[in-house]
């Protein structure tokens, strides 16, 4: 057989980023270093209609300025752009599909753009391509969706173009790697630009332009969680939590959520896990944002390991003085890093514990409502069994015999199975069911016709579900009749908990399938704020001696 | 609830009404005046659909203080704010004018002892002032109020406790205000205009209201402290609160009279001395009027505890 | 704003009504006494001494044209620091005038009523914006406690805290009627519908039977708020001296509890508006006289 | 739009009820409730009155008092609760806490 190799030009790409830089040449002073007030027309100059672009937005850091900037774009030279990006918070990561500048859309997570994105999607103004998770989307950077420019953001940078991400150094280097290295283009905002950084996160030869911003990027303290606001029912499912699933099967390496659930748990380490004797026994090492609630664990030596996805606004000082306990670069602040981050949380933690909005009978858990396209940024990813897993650990083995379905699945080889936590209360705050026998997942997909339900974890991933009226070992279950069951024998008085058979649940509390407060030997009447480590912020500075520095909304002082 | 004991050692700031009213008096010398077996709700309230409370949100009774009858009148901020209507503003006028009812039975009966068994009042304040659900009659029970105090006035000290999580504002602001004796710990917050009003009516550039730091600089005990809206600052425990008004309840008509900020012309002229200042220096920010007072790092003081707070601040000099 | 230019109401013309009610050309400002005040101070609270059928009466009003440049948000009306403190100063000035007069001579003081709020502002909060209002209070309530008759008249606006601070201390509180476009309110029920989520028309039906909420001169009466309503601009100055002159005689006659915030308690209950207030202090005085020996014999 | 009042009779197997004439517990805050237990002579049973802005939740409120009494074998017990948009569990959790308060020796 003859092999026809074609003929063609094989770096048109590279020619073409070339001639763009050098179109934008004008703009630049001092080699890379672009006028804030020449930020439009260096965008109007290097990206091109029907272009990917990623605008940096991460969870936590926006690159804001380029946003608007790119929002101020001439829509005749500018227009169906693809956009590419993880997190859309800011209004502009709208407007430039009101616009026309941008036209499809493929992302992790929307949170405050949510309704706009469903609007958008039902007017035809905006197309999307689909709602990833974070590792899932980072993969496609680097197979199909490879942004040709990159609206990055960083703390600081030099002439020449090195830049400092530091503490929030979130997705930047996945976004840079994928675009750089295909010959993209990359433009960096930055607060301030520096005769020399303390450190390099991004070598300057894969940045093309630096701007500094008119003011620092905005940062939102999403991981703050005061307190003072957590309930008396939080603490006792966090109890619950504590001594079924952590102490039972011995939860060392984990992730947590980012509600009010977890913050409790977080503080009652140091009270309720130490009266059980719990210490070095669990919760060693975390995946997990720098949380100011975890601070008393650490400072009572529980936790030896924390790896973060991003930074929390005010714990710099606290987390580079723990250099033993955060990951810290070689200047003294610590690097965050949301690709491997969610790589160690897809792969490397035993547990995924954290609070949803409702759960289907089938044990589907979602936050979607019906007319906000969210998305679930990680939380699939560590929120479910990783099937590439082969290292062992004590609690994954030990949830792996548990799993009535191993022997038909398994066969006879030995495996363990991720533990997989979802904590909600019967009825939340309006007293709206967190039990329904149909996910809002559905209504939405009908109305943003979504091809398949947005469904944050899936039942046949999920291992636990702890509600106030107990906690339900679904890897127990025998057949999806079973696993039913047991989620409305815990599902208090919702839909979905008054059509179980109570029977059957006593039946499946015999097994251990269920187990209640009583099952657990928690006392009820105990179950108050008083057991928390931290009762407000104050207190957490205190226990940091003085090392967290709270964002100004969060210091009642 | 909490025993009495363990309640001395226990946050005021996170305290319910109940645990502050039965704390601040001596042990087990707290008698509650329509206890929620009473059943005295707000019946506005229920017309307009709204969740009510045995007590209408108010825990008043009377304790000792040594040998000095207290009066306590304690608000419940968890209950729509703390707000007053027409029962528990009733409740409060009740409280102050029963202590003067004991003042007159003191006198009648122990005309040597005034001094040493002088009623109080003490109001433990978390309210946001008016309960709009009936606020006409919110506020006409402030105006009786503030009738009452004027009647205690070098007869009975009425003492305003300010500590807990909503604060005291609107028109609790300036009944606070008025009290003799004010003692605050420092997450306490008096004010009249709450922070949102202020930055609608100023802007968020001027004064933003999510800024909690800039709240509490601007309405917090250590500002009051400083400009000497507060007599004492003390640590965050009902044993720290209950100890001082014990102090208090001993002290000559007199000395308490001194530590008044309103109720004559002369303190009306020093209040105006203030007012000038303000004026003239335009502060920014409260810091601004920390310094001028004599603190070089004013910024350092809400970093303070209590304890260093109180050794190192310095005052508005007293004219 | 436009109000301002409707005839048929009082609101923004505080001057012009002490004008209507005093005895012609009698008003000086800024004068209480031997007491002068510094003209330009405070321009939002207009102070001074009048002549009323033949009698010195202290006069205390807002001009709502004025605007103090130091303070931004004190405009309209509004009662800001400086004047308070200067209303509470002509309220002293107005004891310390007639210390060692009889009763019988105490002059009376006029509070004519149109102002939108206190000042709700940075630099009020600062130095203490509930010392100002608290203060001229305090003034008032001893004034009135010393013998000097206090009548106000609410001519438009009286809101909230600023009602509190300038009104609500007087011995006897009257207005105009609502359909000169007086607002007697804490928050419009606009305001109130949104807070209790309940719509407006269920609002206007509830307060039919229950004064308690809604704004409006009417339901102050019936609470007891406002002692009697004045169906005609022209009749402000004959209503006041009436009042003036009930109020000095129940003076005389050693009647004060009659009169002020607790008088309008006792008619509120009369009016049927506010009964629970009295159940309320009743049942609390009879608790504390089972209790009363262990307390005061401690 | 006015408050709803729910009354519910409980049958118990126990007679027994508190020592104390009557204790109260809770704040009437929002998404609380306060809760007064009185004791009384209802030939063992548990009379229960519930105020609360809450609508269409009448049965949920019957099933969790009954809950309680079942799960405390409480009688002769009269519960009266405000509510502001209490969930189930805080519910639970403030009765039992009512009861423990109730049953707790006065050391003082």
């Amino acid at each position: 057989m003859e092999f026809k190799g074609i003929t063609r030009e094989w770096d048109t790409l590279k020619k073409d980023t070339k001639a763009r830089v050098g179109a934008a040449s004008a703009y630049t002073k001092n080699g890379k270093i672009v006028d804030a007030e020449n930020t439009v027309a260096l965008l109007e100059t290097v990206i091109k209609p029907f272009d990917k672009v990623n605008i940096e937005g991460n969870n936590q850091k926006q690159a804001d300025f380029l946003a608007k900037c790119l929002c101020e774009v001439d829509v005749k030279k500018i227009h169906d752009l693809h956009m590419v990006q993880s997190v859309l918070t800011l209004p502009e990561h709208l407007d430039v599909f009101e616009k026309g500048i941008a036209k499809k859309l493929d992302m992790s997570f929307s949170g405050p753009q949510a309704g706009r994105i469903a609007e958008f999607l039902k007017e035809g103004k905006l197309e999307l391509g689909a709602i990833h998770t974070y590792l899932e989307l980072y993969g496609r950077y680097f197979v199909d969706l490879t942004p040709r420019v990159a609206l990055i953001v960083a703390t600081m940078a030099d002439a020449a173009g090195n830049l400092f991400t530091g503490f929030s150094t979130e997705d930047t280097p996945a976004i840079v790697e994928a675009t750089k290295f295909r010959q993209g283009i990359v433009i960096a905002q930055v607060n301030e630009i520096v005769e020399k950084l303390p450190r390099v996160d991004i070598p300057g030869d894969w940045v093309d332009f630096v701007v500094q911003s008119p003011k620092p990027f905005y940062i939102e303290p999403l991981f703050t969680r005061d307190p003072a606001l957590i309930t008396d029912a939080q603490v006792l499912k966090g109890m619950m939590a504590i001594k079924g699933i952590y102490a039972e099967y011995g939860i060392k390496r984990l992730n947590h959520g980012i509600g009010f659930d977890t913050a409790a748990i977080e503080l009652l380490l140091p009270t309720y896990g130490e009266q059980l004797g719990l210490k070095g026994k669990i919760c060693t090492n975390f995946i997990l944002n720098p949380h100011p609630s975890l601070i008393p664990a650490i400072e009572c030596g529980w936790v030896e390991s924390v790896h973060c996805f991003g930074g929390e606004l005010g714990m710099e000082n606290y987390v580079a003085a723990r250099s033993d306990i955060f990951f810290v670069g070689p200047d003294g602040s610590m690097r965050s890093n949301r690709a491997f981050s969610q790589t160690g949380g897809h792969y490397a933690v035993d547990m995924f514990i954290g609070g949803t909005l409702q759960i289907d009978p089938y044990g589907n858990s979602s936050t979607a409502t019906a007319n906000r396209v969210a998305g679930f940024g990680g939380a699939p990813n560590m929120g479910c069994d990783p099937k590439g897993r082969r290292h062992s650990t004590e609690a994954w083995l030990k949830c792996g015999a548990e799993y009535s379905k191993a022997p038909e699945l398994w066969g006879t080889v030995h495996r363990g199975k991720r533990l997989v936590v979802q904590i909600a209360e019967t009825f939340r705050e309006k007293l709206a069911p967190g039990f329904v026998e149909e996910l809002d997942a559905f209504a939405l997909a009908k109305n943003a016709k979504l091809p398949i339900e947005p469904v944050m974890i899936y039942g046949d991933d999920l291992t636990h579900v702890i509600t106030e009226d107990g906690i339900a070992y679904l890897h127990k279950c025998e057949n999806m009749e079973e696993r039913t069951a047991a989620i409305r024998g815990i599902a208090g008085f919702t839909e979905v908990g008054l059509k179980a058979d109570p029977k059957t649940t006593a039946k499946l509390k015999e097994r251990g399938v269920i187990r209640t407060t009583d099952d657990l030997g928690i006392d009820i009447t105990k179950a108050t704020r008083s057991m928390l480590a931290a009762k407000n912020v104050h207190d957490l500075v205190v226990w940091s001696k003085g090392l967290y520095n709270p964002p100004a909304r969060f210091r009642n002082w | 609830m909490k025993k009495w004991s363990e309640l001395k050692d226990s946050s005021f700031f996170d305290a319910s009404a109940r645990e502050r009213a039965v704390g601040l008096v001596d042990k087990g010398t707290f008698t509650e005046f329509l206890h929620p077996l009473d059943r005295y709700c707000s019946p506005h309230l229920v017309v307009l659909g709204q969740a009510v409370e045995f007590d209408d949100g108010m825990v008043c009774g009377v304790g000792l203080l040594g040998r000095h009858p207290a009066f306590i009148i304690s608000m419940e901020g968890r209950f729509i704010g703390g707000a007053i209507g027409e029962v528990n503003g009733a409740k409060m006028v009740g409280a102050i004018r029963l202590a003067l009812t004991a003042a007159k039975e003191i006198k009648a009966k122990y005309p040597g002892e005034y001094e040493a068994k002088r009623p109080l009042v003490v109001i433990s304040f978390e309210t946001g002032g008016v309960r709009l659900h009936e606020s006409n009659a919110g506020l006409l029970a402030h105006a009786e109020v503030m009738d009452a105090f004027q009647d205690c006035r070098h007869i009975v000290p009425v003492v305003s406790v300010v500590g807990s999580k909503v604060g005291c504002f609107g028109g609790m602001g300036f009944v606070a205000a008025a009290a003799d004796v004010i003692v605050m710990n420092e997450q306490g917050r008096i004010g009249l205009t709450g922070p949102e009003v202020i930055e609608q009516e100023m802007g968020k550039e001027e004064f933003d209201a999510s800024n909690k730091a800039l709240v509490y600089r601007t309405t917090g005990a250590k500002h009051k402290y400083i400009i000497q809206d507060c007599n004492y600052l003390v640590e965050d425990t009902i044993g720290d609160f209950h100890k001082v008004l014990g102090e208090i309840a001993g002290k000559s008509m007199e000395e308490i009279e001194k530590m008044r900020r309103i109720g004559s012309i002369d303190l009306v002229r020093e209040q105006q001395e203030l007012v000038k200042l303000v004026g003239d220096m335009q502060p920014k920010d409260s810091m601004d009027v920390w310094k001028h007072f004599g603190n070089e790092n004013p910024a350092a003081l809400p970093e303070l505890s209590t304890a260093e707070f109180l050794k190192t601040v310095k005052r508005r000099a007293r004219s | 704003m436009d109000d301002f230019e409707n005839e048929n109401t009082m609101i923004g013309r505080g001057r012009e009504a002490v004008e209507q009610i005093v005895d012609p050309g009698s008003f000086k400002e800024n004068v209480i006494n031997d007491y002068n005040f510094e003209a330009d101070c405070a321009p939002g609270s207009v102070v001074g001494t009048a002549v009323l059928d033949g009698k010195p009466v202290t006069i205390i009003a807002s001009d709502a044209e004025a605007f103090n440049d130091r303070f931004p948000v004190v405009f309209g009306g509004v009662i800001g620091l400086e004047e308070g403190y200067k209303m509470a100063t002509a309220v002293y000035k107005t004891i310390e005038a007639d210390k060692d007069k009889p009763l019988a001579e105490k002059r009376a003081i006029i509070l004519i009523v149109d102002t939108p709020g206190n000042g709700p502002g940075k630099l009020e909060e600062i130095a203490g914006m509930n010392k100002a209002t608290g203060s001229y209070q305090l003034a008032l309530a001893e004034a009135r406690k010393t013998g000097h008759p206090i009548v106000a008249c609410v001519i438009g606006r009286a809101i909230s805290g600023a009602f509190l601070c300038h009104g609500l201390q007087a011995d006897h509180i009257v207005a105009l009627s609502q359909e000169f476009g007086t607002m007697i309110h804490v928050m419009p029920l606009t305001s109130i519908s949104r807070i209790t989520k309940l719509n407006i028309e269920i609002l206007e039906e509830l307060a039919k039977e229950n004064p308690v909420f809604a704004a409006g001169v009417g339901f102050f009466y019936k609470l007891g708020g406002v002692q009697e309503i004045i169906e005609k601009i022209e009749d402000m100055r004959s209503v006041i001296i009436k009042h003036v002159n009930e109020v000095a005689r129940l003076k005389a006659e050693g009647k004060g509890e009659l009169l002020g915030p607790w008088g309008r308690g006792i008619l509120g209950n009369e009016r049927g508006g506010r009964v629970d207030r009295v159940k309320v202090m009743d049942k609390m005085k009879e608790e504390f006289a089972a209790v009363a020996g262990k307390y005061i014999g401690a | 739009m006015a408050l709803q009042v729910l009354e519910f009779n409980f049958k118990s197997a126990a007679t027994q009820s508190i020592p104390k004439e009557w204790s109260h517990t809770g704040v009437t805050g929002s998404g609380d409730l306060e809760v007064l237990l009185e004791k009384k002579d209802l030939g063992g049973g548990v009379k229960a009155k519930v105020v609360t802005p809450v609508k269409g939740f009448d049965a949920v409120w019957e099933k969790m008092i009954q809950k309680f009494v079942t799960d405390t074998g409480v009688g002769n017990l009269s519960i009266e609760i405000n509510d502001d948009n209490a969930t189930p569990i805080v519910v639970y959790m403030r009765l039992r806490q009512a009861l423990a308060e109730a049953t707790a020796k006065e050391a003082e």
